[in-house]
């Protein structure tokens, strides 16, 4: 199989120049690409567009790139947690496109399987219908929605093998196999790497195909939003 | 006396049918899972990824890797499932959940919605909401009936930006269950306990639709 | 978790009637329904509109369906394998829709997934794309393609539990997990039916929630039709 | 002399770099994977769920539900996945995979492609043909020049049924390898060994493209 292992986070993101658009898989802190987002802060890189469900806390995931002033527009379905985004986007800072969840999910798979547009019935009469063409379909009103690309999307998953077969686990997967699917180079972070044959080919969530780049991540600290336990 | 918030979790659980595959959104909805009658079994999706929500784990049980869409911890349930977020949204769209179940700033008369955004206030974002509504066939809104500043919650037209159009089929509040009419208009069902149609015209700006006998909730 | 186990072939295809839209899953005769197939042999349920991949063999699969003439419409990409359905076809006995084998399988996901109609690059020119809309979306033509439904899904999976959670095994996946989410009423037969809890979540191809009945098959014969080895 | 279909298969070969993910049609593009060199690293690509097919199967190894898209079984090389096909005609469509290689009953001037129906006498239908076409960037088509009847297969326009318009890249044939030139005709790359131009001249029924030395295959 066809290796696709580099050294660490630092070589996977070193060719991200100023004003790519980026995918960065995660709902919440949960399945994000720790070890990409801290590299990005390294190399500086600026006026980043980022597509992600959430847009990180303060401290913690995207909102670290936010702090730093990298992103100049965000593309996301719900950025509730993040004070600092909301004080940038009030400001004016921030451009900001705010999608249903299932819209972004979507458009993105849309992106990643060659689907330039499609109807969905979500946002329909809001303002999310804007300006897109509107079509009755067996008595329901639809939005057409285009998809969604990027110049490089940065997934985290559970296990890989060095064909950048991808496993995720439990509610970490979400937005990352469609994203990895979706960019133009896809890196991805992983717990643990392991020699292409390793794993189960049935078990496969994301295959190599859609993968560029992988290296075995370190330091997780995989925050928790909301601790709860009952 | 109006219901609390565990009043009105308690009052829409009565509303749920076994088989049922349910999305409860973040807040009163999310109570719901706890006052389900035992003989009833569900499967609880969370929107971004899991069928089979069960209850929070012990401390020793907590994974960061396991979390629902309130991004609270959580555990799995014997038959779940995971999978990502096209498909669990490709759930929601195509009309598998059964029942969503979620709150709201604002219903109008006509079952539209607002509880995303609140104009130069509360730029949030409505996550999962607007797929929810646009798709299910059967949405029921847990909310206060009247608003902290004191204004109905049930209007005309909804003031703040919608989140859907003719989409709600229930609601539950602290006062009163309601439907929407086909015809337009809040269907007066049930009253809260020891609240008086009279109370709840008061607390309702929208066409409200009143029968002859209106029966007290049983919680 | 909701139990959706009935006896067998027959109690799960027992109101399937006349002028039915069947979805049967398969490529050739890899992951076919079999144990559905033969059960429908002996309901004799006749003016079924079949929606698969393929059209068996002749004495096998569908074939074993349209030899008993109750099948009145085929959609379907690629039938070269069955000379009883071609000669049916070329005397008008059967109704035949061809579809781009992509088109296909996309045309039966946004049907389980609430999208009513998406653009694809597929069949543009060809006579595929009479009568359809054509759309010029960043300089590529693209067809504009429509949902499909069934009101039965006809699915075979390798394992099942009694929650109607399905895993498949090698390429005998193909179309059967687009068709489970794309049936009103969705009927699973599995090699191996588990009580609910003990397949790993993480493996679960098919979430339960898109089946409605699920049994345990027997006698699979599992014919085999291009034997080939090394 | 003409190539014999290994030949054809042993001149594509040479067409693929490693690194590349590859669809191969059923027949000729088949074997081509046969005749990969030896340090190219590169994974087929089945269309019927599976990237990372291997050579087929012992007698022992045998199994029905491991099939290619011809419908042969098949072993899987360590590293393979396994999907359904939405997400295998994702990849094509998405453009993931590098290169296509397929048969053709005709092939245009300008890079149209039939083979998939002769009205009145064979209906197989497309398979994934069309898809493939319409989305992969680089497509080989592997085929005999002339038809069987004695007709050119390369021709000013299409005769038969359309497959995908122009989106043939490079033909590969027992007399010759073309490429389709972007202001339109065949422009002829390489002879089979010991075949002249003339030869092929008279075999090519759509414009040639024919520049002053044009060079032997080497095999």
């Amino acid at each position: 199989m066809i290796n696709k292992v580099v050294e660490n986070a630092g070589a996977a993101v070193r060719d991200i120049k100023d004003y790519s658009t980026l995918m960065l898989g995660g709902f919440g802190l949960c399945g994000i690409p720790e070890n990409c987002i801290t590299a990005l802060l390294s190399t500086g890189v600026k006026n980043l567009t980022c597509i992600s469900n959430n847009a990180g806390v303060d401290d913690f995931g995207i909102g670290l790139l936010l702090k730093t002033r990298q992103v100049v527009k965000m593309i996301s379905s719900y950025v509730g947690e993040n004070r600092e985004f909301e004080r940038q986007l009030l400001s004016g800072e921030l451009q900001v496109e705010l999608l249903p969840q299932g819209t972004l999910a979507e458009r993105i798979r849309a992106g990643g399987a060659g689907i330039p547009a499609f109807f969905t019935p979500a946002g329909v009469g809001t303002e999310v219908g804007n300006g897109k063409e509107v079509r009755t379909i067996d008595g329901k009103e639809y939005l057409l929605e285009s998809w969604l690309k990027a110049d490089f999307s940065l997934i985290k998953a559970w296990k890989g093998d060095t064909a950048g077969n991808l496993i995720f686990k439990g509610t970490a997967r979400n937005f990352n196999p469609m994203m990895a699917t979706a960019g133009k180079v896809t890196i991805a972070e992983v717990e643990e790497l392991v020699p292409s044959g390793t794993l189960d080919p049935n078990h496969i969530h994301t295959p190599g195909i859609y993968v560029q780049r992988i290296f075995q991540g370190t330091n997780y600290e995989k925050r928790i939003e909301q601790y709860t336990t009952r | 006396m109006a219901l609390d918030k565990i009043g009105i979790a308690k009052r829409i659980a009565q509303e749920i049918q076994t088989g049922w595959y349910i999305n409860l959104g973040i807040g009163i909805p999310t109570l719901v899972a706890n006052y389900l009658p035992q003989n009833i079994e569900v499967v609880l999706q969370s929107e971004n990824g899991l069928l089979g929500i069960g209850p929070f784990p012990l401390e020793k049980e907590v994974d960061p890797d396991l979390i629902n869409a309130g991004k609270q911890t959580i555990t799995m349930l014997q038959g779940s499932s995971l999978f990502d977020s096209a498909e669990s949204f490709g759930m929601i769209r195509g009309g598998h959940v059964d029942l969503t179940i979620l709150g709201a700033m604002e219903v109008s008369e006509t079952g539209d919605i607002a509880n995303w955004k609140i104009p130069g206030k509360m730029v949030k974002g409505m996550g999962g909401a607007m797929d929810l509504v646009a798709s299910a066939d059967n949405i029921i809104v847990a909310m206060q009936h009247v608003s902290r500043s004191g204004n109905s919650k049930l209007l005309k037209q909804c003031s703040l930006p919608i989140t859907g159009l003719n989409c709600v089929k229930k609601i539950i509040t602290d006062l009163a269950v309601l439907e929407i009419a086909s015809e337009g208009g809040f269907r007066l069902l049930e009253r809260a306990p020891g609240i008086s149609v009279e109370e709840i015209e008061q607390a309702t700006s929208g066409k409200l639709i009143i029968a002859n006998d209106i029966p007290e909730m049983i919680i």
